[in-house]
Order: structure tokens, then sequence, then C-alpha cells
């Protein structure tokens, strides 16, 4: 991850690019040994994700009817603009690949600045949303002022079975959870657990993206990268990526639900 | 001065620079591997410290069941949990890949560093934040969960200690992947040329295939912790029944992780095993791929067996019987080892060193731990023997006289390389002596004591019960092996002043970190890139006396060293 | 990168994928969000996961294949990434057949203890 | 505890070295299972102990002196034996667990059904006639125990109120966890009148060592005289009624009486508190309230219970049932 100017073989070589670290034979093998690290770690990341999947699974192929049920207070709406923003921040991201490959250090800057600004925008939507289930109260079970409230058009026919006491008030209907048949009731909550950690860790992984973003800007106005040296822009991109990755799965997990 | 493959007298990686940053911030393996190697004796003094408190209290006559206290009963819940956490994250699962492995691995492969020197470091400090929680754990709160943090006792049922320590794991998580991480790159894209996958010493392979299961394993252990502090703090209802969990699932999830983990700590005791039984039989290891293989299925296969920590949680009848299935299937394997180790013994020429004593005895102890592992996948005994002190005889034969003695016997193998002295002689063996005899007087009586039907975590037994013999003579022997281990410790310790300076290749081994002179210089060889040859190959040096050790029968003309003793 | 030929590992460092291959590629992606979407709001008729899952696995092919050149890097990579995916896939359907089966008795347990019904 | 046991096998299902008396149909063939496993793995040991002795006397580098003869490095035919072997042993270990396993994980359909409900740090068992006991252990407590008739299937429908438990009784063989939120059930048929322990074998927080109970195994016709006069409450005081319904109607699943809360809030020293409901208002705890929770529970539910809503047990409870568990409550203060 370095500048370089010309590489001849090993240690004790004069001519040894002065960013190939000491322990490594070759830039080749520095950038190789690079990506294969990252690729493990991108490994790590989605055995990670994995148990809050297996959770999903899990639940939703005992309760399908709840997880029916519950995703309609999602805003499929916001889920796909959200997923089309991270999607052009992939696009950018790889763009800047390309960039620092070709050394265009301004196209580079740009591309990873649209990159952290669709990155926030991202993390905006989401605030959005969870702001307005804070506000609905369409939380985990261990929340007990939950009410759930609906358009009266998205209250399937079944769900009355769940439930005795729907109120119309302004023009939504609403249900105290104590008027939920408390077994379903609980497994909403579980819903709506499984959707916030699922949600909230990716969200933290989309954060730490932004911070590495930032660093990656510095040291691009710093003039670090360039075509034999753009590892980090690299690696941080298949991070990125990743991240773009696990949000296409969670967007029609949990907001496309019919 | 005589010329020597000694260093002391040299600049070498100890003494290169000086001061607490050039150690506490190095990036150099050797340092890291000797720092991780003293945080972890440290540890397992700690450890070892509520080892004793829990013998103590089960030591019949000292407490009476009868007047027992609660607050005695939750001390002892605290030691038996402490005891668990501290062995289990702070001591075996770092104790030879992180100590040993970060030690030797790049010098066994003849190159000057890990393939991420400074990840390596973010692993030991990570390592060492996760400790300290674990130790303001001890003073937070009084942790009685277990190792296993099952909920809902965990999440809704003790206090915040919880906190600490589950965040304490995830953190040790972190560092062990990061170790994985490191080490798979470095095999991968950093082998000598020459070295090819089957040339491999069978460490390396050993450490390769831990490396495997700490990098897919771990993780899902890190989530399911992190899972478990946001049901204990936000009330999220994924295991807890009451708020529609399934706390079935989080054993599952616990499992997923821990029984590969079992893996990560006997998987390079068995590598130790290996070139141990090579070098001190003077002989190729028997049956080289076989074990190379051994090592890979069992780190595969440990992936799908760990429903057989479930057989009477709750776990479906069809779930259990697949499990019980599969689980034999890694003890072919295992077995396969010790039988390889065995024929290596025969024709050879056995020099008992202490090194050398540790693995003889790790054949018995694990032999044990091995054997008495197929009542527990066997389905009609497991119920029976589930959560008895046949279960902690069985893991602690595993864990303790596999997994710590082949640590131990590792840190005599490669001391002289690390501090450039020996610490051989009549106290180290003895040490090893008291251990084996200790170990066995504590944990073969719990076998009778757990199939009678012990229970454990247990504060306290009535005398009807009938389980106090079984409890003083394990008392006794935990003494014993106290004892035999302090021997071992100071044995250490003294010869870093007292010991005889040790020359490059003490024991006769041909693998590559016997090359260079002891203790290694600051980038591991002076030749460079060194010889790749066949690891096993005990032709390729001879016996020149006490003082020089091993040498080559055909040494390069380049190294310096060598040239020079030759010549003298 | 024309002027390092000496480096062995020179020729790794770097495939630069045509900006119109990044293009038509972030463009496939939005349609394929625009169809699930899409296909989210009709009733299938069961096959409604199924069919979200192609799509969002065509969606990470996508992804995987160009914007993280694993087309054009070593196939063990690819393999390193398969292997991760065959692991959860092995985890998701033990931990899953498992619950299912056991489901019984929590749902006796859970409608004698909860009242409502 | 006599070393030359070790390797005895069991005479007529008395205690051995390896385990107590068998007590239970299932307890012999586990026990056959055991020592089939104890003998295969004595003669491995054996073997293997044998074996690093001779080598190490034979071969020690005092004696051969340091270059050893050269010797095969590795050979497949003898690596082939040395693993198919052990795999068939294996196998047929895991026929033999698998088909043990299966029966006692599936009681005969004739079976006498007993309900055990653990909470920390007890047990409660309730008989299909309305009987109640708990514990047994002299140790612990002085209650009847799990009393059993002999050679009846007998299946225990485990259940948890806070943590997780695990029913074991060594000399039954016979292990299952109590998991809080679901049923499990394990079974045995005792063969042999008499008293035997019974653990919990799950760690379970403080006093997990001190939760013992007694399955006291008593003849069939001793058993229907037991079960009938043990159902019979008429000579029992309020207080002891209600303790009986408290646990008889599964309250105690729920509401604890150790000052801990589990799914609902603990009743010791509540008579006569005020207590704080979900909407904000206060609510003395009177005769009244007791009566109003017990039919409507909805009505005034406390304040952080509002997630778990309790069954209503109105028609399952007549007046005098209801001052027997409000004179029991009063009691606890």
């Amino acid at each position: 991850m370095s500048t370089t100017t010309n590489d001849h073989g090993h240690g004790h070589d004069p001519n040894r690019p002065k960013h190939l670290a000491h322990h490594f034979e070759s830039l080749g093998q520095q950038f190789d040994s690079g990506k294969l690290g990252i690729w493990v770690f991108l490994l790590t990341e989605v055995l990670f994700f994995s148990a809050l999947f297996v959770a999903y699974t899990m639940y939703r192929s005992n309760y399908p009817e709840v997880f029916q049920y519950a995703s309609q207070f999602l805003d499929t709406k916001m889920g796909a603009i959200n997923t089309v923003v991270l999607l052009l921040s992939s696009f950018t991201f790889a763009w800047a690949v390309r960039n620092a490959m070709l050394g265009e250090k301004s196209k580079l800057m740009l591309n990873l600045l649209i990159t952290l600004v669709c990155a926030g925008g991202f993390m905006g939507i989401k605030y959005v949303e969870y702001s307005h289930k804070f506000h609905e109260g369409t939380l985990w079970g261990g929340n007990e002022s939950t009410i759930f409230k609906a358009d009266p058009a998205d209250v399937p026919a079944e769900m009355k079975e769940h439930s005795s006491a729907w109120n119309n008030t302004d023009g939504k209907y609403s249900v105290a959870v104590k008027d939920l048949d408390p077994a379903f009731r609980q497994k909403v909550g579980v819903f709506f657990g499984v959707y916030f950690c699922l949600t909230g860790l990716h969200g933290i992984h989309v954060m730490i993206g932004m911070i590495l973003i930032v660093w990656l800007l510095l040291r691009t106005r710093r003039g670090d990268f360039g075509p034999t040296n753009f590892n980090a822009i690299d690696f941080g991109a298949l991070y990125w990526h990743l991240v773009d990755l696990i949000w296409i799965f969670l967007f029609p997990l949990l907001y496309l639900i019919t | 001065m005589a010329p020597s493959t000694n260093s002391l007298d040299r600049t070498n990686y100890l003494n290169a620079t000086k001061g607490f940053r050039s150690w506490f911030m190095t990036i150099d393996h050797k340092r890291l591997g000797l720092m991780y190697l003293w945080s972890v004796i440290g540890c397992f003094i700690l450890g070892g410290f509520f080892a004793m408190k829990i013998r103590w209290t089960l030591t019949p006559g000292v407490t009476d069941f009868m007047t027992q206290t609660v607050e005695q009963m939750n001390a002892y819940n605290n030691a038996f949990t402490v005891h668990g956490a501290v062995m289990i994250f702070l001591v075996i699962i770092p104790s030879i890949p992180a100590a040993l492995g970060n030690f030797v691995l790049p010098i066994m492969l003849g190159v000057k560093d890990v393939a991420f020197p400074k990840l390596n470091r973010l692993s030991y400090h990570l390592w060492l934040i996760g400790a300290l929680l674990f130790v303001a754990t001890l003073f937070i709160g009084n942790l009685d969960t277990g190792w296993t943090f099952y909920p809902p006792y965990s999440t809704g049922h003790t206090d915040v200690s919880v906190i600490t320590a589950v965040l304490g794991a995830f953190v040790l998580g972190f560092s062990s992947i990061f170790t994985g991480l490191n080490f798979i790159v470095t095999i991968h894209k950093m082998r000598p040329p020459g070295m090819t996958w089957f040339k491999m010493p069978l460490f390396l392979w050993a450490i390769y295939a831990t490396a495997i299961i700490q990098i897919l394993a771990t993780p899902v252990v890190g989530i399911s912790l992190l899972l478990l502090l946001v049901e204990k703090t936000m009330q999220i209802g994924i295991f807890t029944p009451a708020l529609g969990g399934d706390p079935v699932f989080f054993q599952h999830l616990f499992w997923f992780y821990s029984h590969p983990a079992v893996y990560v700590m006997i998987l390079p005791g068995m590598g130790v095993m290996s070139e141990l039984f090579a070098t001190f039989s003077r002989k190729p290891i028997f049956g080289y791929k076989s074990i190379a293989m051994a090592s890979i299925a069992i780190a595969i296969l440990s992936f799908i067996v760990w429903g057989h920590h479930m057989f009477v949680s709750g776990q479906s009848e069809t779930m259990s019987v697949i499990f019980s299935a599969l689980t034999f299937s890694v003890a072919v394997p295992s077995a396969i080892k010790v039988f390889n180790w065995i024929a290596t013994l025969y024709k050879g020429s056995i020099a008992f060193t202490t090194p050398m004593l540790y693995g003889l005895s790790i054949i018995w102890l694990f032999g044990i731990g091995g054997l008495t592992g197929m009542f527990h996948s066997t389905l009609g005994t497991s119920v029976h023997l589930h959560d008895t002190y046949f279960v902690v005889a069985h893991f602690h034969f595993v864990m303790v006289g596999s997994a710590l003695f082949g640590f131990i016997g590792g840190i005599f193998y490669w001391w002289p390389k690390m501090y450039g002295r020996m610490a051989e002689g009549a106290l180290s063996k003895w040490g090893c002596l008291l251990s084996f005899v200790g170990f066995n007087m504590t944990f073969l009586p719990l076998f009778p004591a757990g199939s009678r039907g012990m229970p454990r975590r247990y504060a306290g037994y009535t005398e009807a019960a009938g389980f106090d013999s079984y409890n003083m003579a394990a008392t006794v022997g935990a003494v014993v092996l106290a004892v035999g281990l302090c021997m071992a410790l100071y044995s250490l310790i003294r010869s870093l002043k007292h010991g005889e300076k040790a020359p490059a290749n003490p024991w006769g081994g041909v693998t590559l970190e016997w090359q260079c002179t002891s203790p290694p210089p600051e980038h591991n060889f002076d030749i460079d890139p060194p010889t790749v040859d066949d690891p096993y190959d005990m032709t390729l040096v001879e016996w020149r006396g006490q003082e020089e050790g091993f040498l080559p029968k055909n040494p390069r003309s380049d190294d310096p060293c060598i040239a020079d003793i030759q010549k003298a | 990168m024309s002027d390092h030929t000496h480096d062995s590992g020179e020729e790794h460092i770097g495939h630069v994928l045509p900006l119109s291959l990044l293009v038509k590629v972030f463009g496939g992606l939005v349609l394929l969000t625009g169809l699930t979407v899409y296909t989210g709001t009709m009733d299938l008729h069961g096959f409604d996961l199924p069919v979200a899952m192609v799509i969002a696995t065509c969606k990470a092919s996508l992804v995987c294949l160009f914007f993280m050149h694993l087309k054009y890097d070593k196939p063990f990579i690819g393999m390193i990434f398969l292997l991760s995916v065959l692991f959860v896939g092995l985890f998701l359907a033990f931990v899953t057949h498992d619950a299912g089966q056991y489901q019984g008795d929590i749902q006796a347990y859970t409608s004698e203890h909860l009242g409502g019904e | 505890m006599n070393l030359l046991n070790l390797l005895a096998l069991p005479q007529s299902g008395a205690e051995t070295f390896w385990f107590p008396s068998q007590a239970s149909t299932g307890a012999s063939r586990v026990d056959d299972l055991f020592y089939f496993i104890f003998y295969v793995s004595l003669f491995a040991f054996i073997a293997i102990v044998v074996a690093t002795i001779i080598f190490s006397l034979k071969y020690s580098r005092s004696r051969v002196g340091i270059e050893p003869e050269d010797s095969p490095h590795h050979s497949t035919k003898i690596e082939i034996v040395w693993s198919v072997i052990p795999a068939l042993f294996m196998v047929a270990m895991f026929w033999y667990g698998f088909k043990d396993y299966v029966d006692r994980r599936n009681p005969p359909a004739d079976s006498y059904q007993i309900e055990a409900i653990s909470q920390k740090w007890s047990w409660t068992f309730n008989y299909p006639n309305g009987a109640i006991t708990t514990g047994g252990n002299p140790a612990i407590d002085e209650g009847e125990g799990l009393v059993v008739p002999v050679n009846k299937p007998v299946v225990i429908r485990l259940e948890s109120t806070d943590v997780l438990h695990s029913f074991f009784v060594p000399a039954f063989r016979a292990k299952m966890d109590a998991v809080p939120g679901r049923y499990n059930y394990v079974w045995f048929e005792a063969t042999e009148i008499g008293e035997f322990p019974l653990y919990c074998a799950e760690y379970c927080g403080s006093k997990h060592s001190r939760m013992l109970a007694t399955v006291k195994v008593v003849s069939q016709e001793d058993f229907d005289t037991w079960v009938v006069a043990a159902a019979d409450d008429s000579d029992l005081s309020p207080e002891e009624r209600g303790k009986k319904l408290f646990g008889a109607k599964g309250c105690i699943a729920c509401h604890s009486v150790s000052g801990v809360a589990g799914i609902g809030p603990a009743l010791d020293s509540l008579y006569g508190k005020e207590e704080t409901l979900v909407d904000g208002t206060k609510v003395a705890v009177d005769d009244n309230y007791i009566r109003e929770s017990l039919l409507d529970p909805q009505a005034k539910v406390v304040e952080g219970y509002a997630n778990v809503p309790m069954t209503s047990f109105a028609g399952q409870l007549d007046d005098d049932d209801i001052s027997a568990i409000i004179a029991y409550l009063k009691s606890l203060n």
C-alpha cells in the first residue's frame, strides 16, 4: 500500500521500492497477499452476518404469517431508494478503482466523494425509517409501548383473527400490543428484533465504510495512489461492495414479503 | 571468541532495540510471539488460581453442604465461570497459534515476517483489551453464567458482569480472526521457492487447519455474543423465550463456533506433537501425508458436529442422530494421527528430552481424552453422561492433557530458539513427570464419579451422594499438578540466566527455524533465502557435540557462521 | 503500469475494467432492483421468495463478478467466497431444519401459557 | 471404591465401579453400550501404551545410538488398516447408540404422564388427578418428591419457569433439559422400588447445587392409594390448599415466590403493597384486586408486564379456590 519507484527483486537491492514492505519479495507478492487477505476478511464478514440470516430463516420458516404481517410496517419505497443509492455508491467506488489504476487523481477524488455522499444519503434515509418506527412504536418485543399502526388497506383479513381491537384513529387502523394475540405479538416483536439487528449491523458497516472512504480521500489528496499502488482503494472497494451485497439480500428479505 | 551458532553475544531480535515501546509497538512476529507467550502464562496463572479455588471448595470437609451460604455458592459459581472463560478464551485458544505460531511460523517458512505485521500487532493489542475486559469483569460483578453464557440465565437472571465478559470474548474473537487471517495469507503467499504444500512442516499444516477454523467459526460466535449483548441491554428477544425467542437457537449459534474452537485448541497441539516425534525419534514422521490431510479433514468436519453438545437440550431427534454420526467421522482422523506418531517411534532413536517427555505424555493423555470422546458421540451413553463430571474429565484430558501439554512441550522445544538458552535438566523433567502424575490423579477419578451421576457446576454435594472420595483424590492430584507446573515454569525462568547457551540446532530438527542462529537475528536469517529441503529428512544434519549441537552435513558456503565453525 | 514489466507479479496489479462495462453492470443492477420491487407487489402463489432470491442472487453475482472483479481474479479467490456461502448454507439448513422439528413443543407450550385465545 | 472393580461387569443390576444400580428398563441398555465402548477403548488404550513403552525402551537413543537404521516412512496398507478398523467399531457404537436413543425419545403409548415444573431452585410435580408434590431430598426440604409406580412407563413433561434446568436421574440413566417457553419430554420405566436422587444437570444460578429432589418408586398398589390421598385436600388449611393450587394451576410457571420476577411479577410479600399499573395509576393489592386479576387479568396490568398477558382463570377456579390462593399469598408476607 505505497507509492513506488521501481522494483527489481529482493531485500538487499538498493533499488527496492521504498514502500514495498520489508518482508515481501515484490510488489506483486504484496498485492496478492493483500488481496487474499481482504477476501479472507470478507469471508469472515459473510459468516458474521450469517447468524442473523439463520435467525431470519428459522423464524420466517416457522412463522411465515407473522413475517408477512410485520413486513408491511416497512416502507418499500424507502427500501428501494436506498437500494439504488447503495448500488450507485458501489458503481462510483468501482469507477474510483479504475481511476486509481489509471492514475486519474481528480476523478478518483470525485468518485470517492460521490460514494461518500451516497453512503451518507443511505444512512440519512435509514435514519428517517428508524425514527419513523420509534415514533410509531413498531419496535422489538421488549418494548412495551408498542402500538402497531397500519393503513386500513394494509391490514390483511387474517390479521383480524390475531387481534380483537382494531381502532380507527387518525385515518389509520391501530392496535395496542395488549390487544394482539399474544403469541402472535411476541413473534412480531421477534421480526422487528431481527430487522433492527440486521439493518443496524449493516448500518454500522456502512458507517465503518464511510470512515474508510474519508481516510482514502485524505490519502488520495496527499497523492498516495497511482498505477502501481492502489491496493488500499481496491481493498476498500471490495469491502464496500460486500456491504452492498448484503443489502441486496436484505432488501427483498425484509421489505418485500407478500 | 569461539565461533558459535549461538547469537546471545551478537545482535539478535532480543537485544536489537530496547525499551518498553520497542516491545509494545513492535511488528516483529518473534517479539509479538514472546509477548503472547508471557501474557498467556500470566492468564494461565489467573485461571489456575480459580481452578484451585474450585478444588478447594469441593474438597470434602472444607465446606459443609448443610451450612453453605449463598455467598459461598456464588463465589464457587464465579470461580468455575472465570476458570473456564479465562482458560479457554485467554489461554488455550491463543496459546499455540498466537504464541508459538507467531514465533515459529515465519521462520519455518524462511521469511522475515508474517504477511501483515501491523495487523499482527493489532491482534495482540486486541487480545490485551479483551484480557483487560475479562479482568475488569472480576471487579464489576459476580460473573456466574459458565463460559457458555446460555440465555435466558445470562440475559435476564444475572448481573452486568456478563456485558464486559461478552465484550471481552467478542474482542478476543477478532484478535483470533486476524491471527488466523494472517497465517493463512502467509502460508499461501509467502512460502519460499521449493516449499510445496507437501514439503511444509506438519506444524504449519496444523496451524493452517487451525486458521481455517478461526476465520470461519469465530465470526459466528462474535455475532452471537453481540446478539446476547443487545438482548441483555435492550431486550431484543431473539433468544429469550419470554420475548418470543428461542434459547436452543443460541446453543446452535454458540456451538457452531465453540465446537470447532475445540479443534482450534487441539490441532496446534497435534502439530507440535508431529514436530516433537520426528525430531526426537530422528526419523521422518510416519505417514506425513495422512497426518497433513487429517488436519484439514478435522478442520472441515469439526464444523458439522456441533449438535452433540445439544443431545438433551431439546434438539430434535433427527438432528441428534445426524450429529452423532457426523461426530464419529471426526474421530477417525484423530485416531490416524495417534497411530502415525507411535509408528514414528518404531526403529527411531528416541531422545528423552523434556519436550519429548511431554510428547509421550500426550500420546497417553490424548488417547484417554479421545477414546472417552466416543462415549459422548454415542447417543445412548451420551444422554446419561451429559453435564456430568465424565464430560469434565474428558475435555480436561483433551484441553489440558493434550493441548496444554502440547503448548508446554512446544515451549521447551522452541525455548532455545526463543532465548538462546537450554531449559533442559532434572528440574524440567521432574516438572513434566509430576504434572503427568498430578493430572491423572486429578481427572481419572472424575470419570467414574461422572458416570455414577455426579453433576457438574455444583458448589457442593451431600455426603449421601457419595462423591467425597473422588473429590478428595482430585484435590490431592490438583496440588501435585500445580507443583509440577510450577517446576516447569521455574525451570524456564531459571534457564534465562543459568541455562547453557543453545546452539542453532540443539535437537536435530531440519525444519527451517533450526537453520538460523539462536536466538534469531532481527530478520530471522543471516543468509537469504534459506535452503528448503524435505522437512523431515534427518540425515541432512549430524551431531557435533553438546556445544555445537546438530549442524548441516553439507553447509552452504555463504553461511558465514557455519563456515567459521567448520574452519575451527 | 507499462514500464514495470520486470516485476513478475505486475500483470496482476490492476486489471482495469472499461467504464462502459461498469455502466452496463450498474444499469443491470438498477433494472433488477426495479424488477424485484415489481414482482414483490404481485402475488406469485408461494413463489415470491424463490423469485426474490433468484433476482437477488443475480444482482449479487453481477457485483461479485464485475465490481469485485472476481471474473478476472484467480479462481481460488472465488472458491474462498463460495466456501463461505457453502458453510452458511450448511449452518442455515441444519438449524432451520432442527427448529422446524421442535417447533411443535414451543407452540404447544405457548398456546397453553399465553392468554388471549 | 475398589480399583479392581474397574473391569467388572454389572451383576443383576447392582451398583458397579462405573454406575449406580440399574433402576429402569433403559439403564441396562446404556450400561451394556457403555461397557462395549469401554472394552474397545481399553483394548485400544492398552495397545497404545504397550507400543509406546516397548518402542521407548527398545529404540531409546542410549541403546540404538544417534543415527537410527532406515525404516519405512509410510505404508498405505497399514494406514488403511488402522483407519478402517476403528471406523468399523465406531459404526457399531453409533448404531446401538442411535437405536437406544430413539427408543428413549419415544415413550410408549400407555405411559403415565406427570408434569414437572422447574424453577430456581426446585421441582414441582403435577399428577393428572391434581396431586402435587415437590422436592424430596432430605437435605433440602420435606417435600414428597417425584413418586412413580414401578414397572410402568412414566413420561415427564418438562417445563421451566425461568432458566434452563435439566431433569437427571442417574439410576434411570435419564436426562432432559427443561427449557423455558417450550415442553420437553423424558420417559422411563422404573424397575426397582426405592428412592433415587434427582439432580438438576443444567447450571441455573446460585443454588444450582441445591436443586435436589428424590424419585420414589413404589408398587402400583401403593401408588394408586398414594395418588388419591395426595390429591385429596379436604384436610388442608386454606394456605396449604392455596399453595397446592398455585403449583397445580401453573401460576408458579410465571410468578415466582422467591422475590425474583419471572415472566410475571414475583408474588411474595406482595399482599397489601401498592403496585403501579401500565397506565400509571396505583392500586393496592388486596383480596379484590387478586380476585379480579385471576378472573380478568387484563383489567389492571402492572407496569412492565403489558407484553406478557396472563390467561384468565374464570371458570377454572371457584370461590373457595380463590380464597385459598388469597390466603396463600397473604401467608407469603
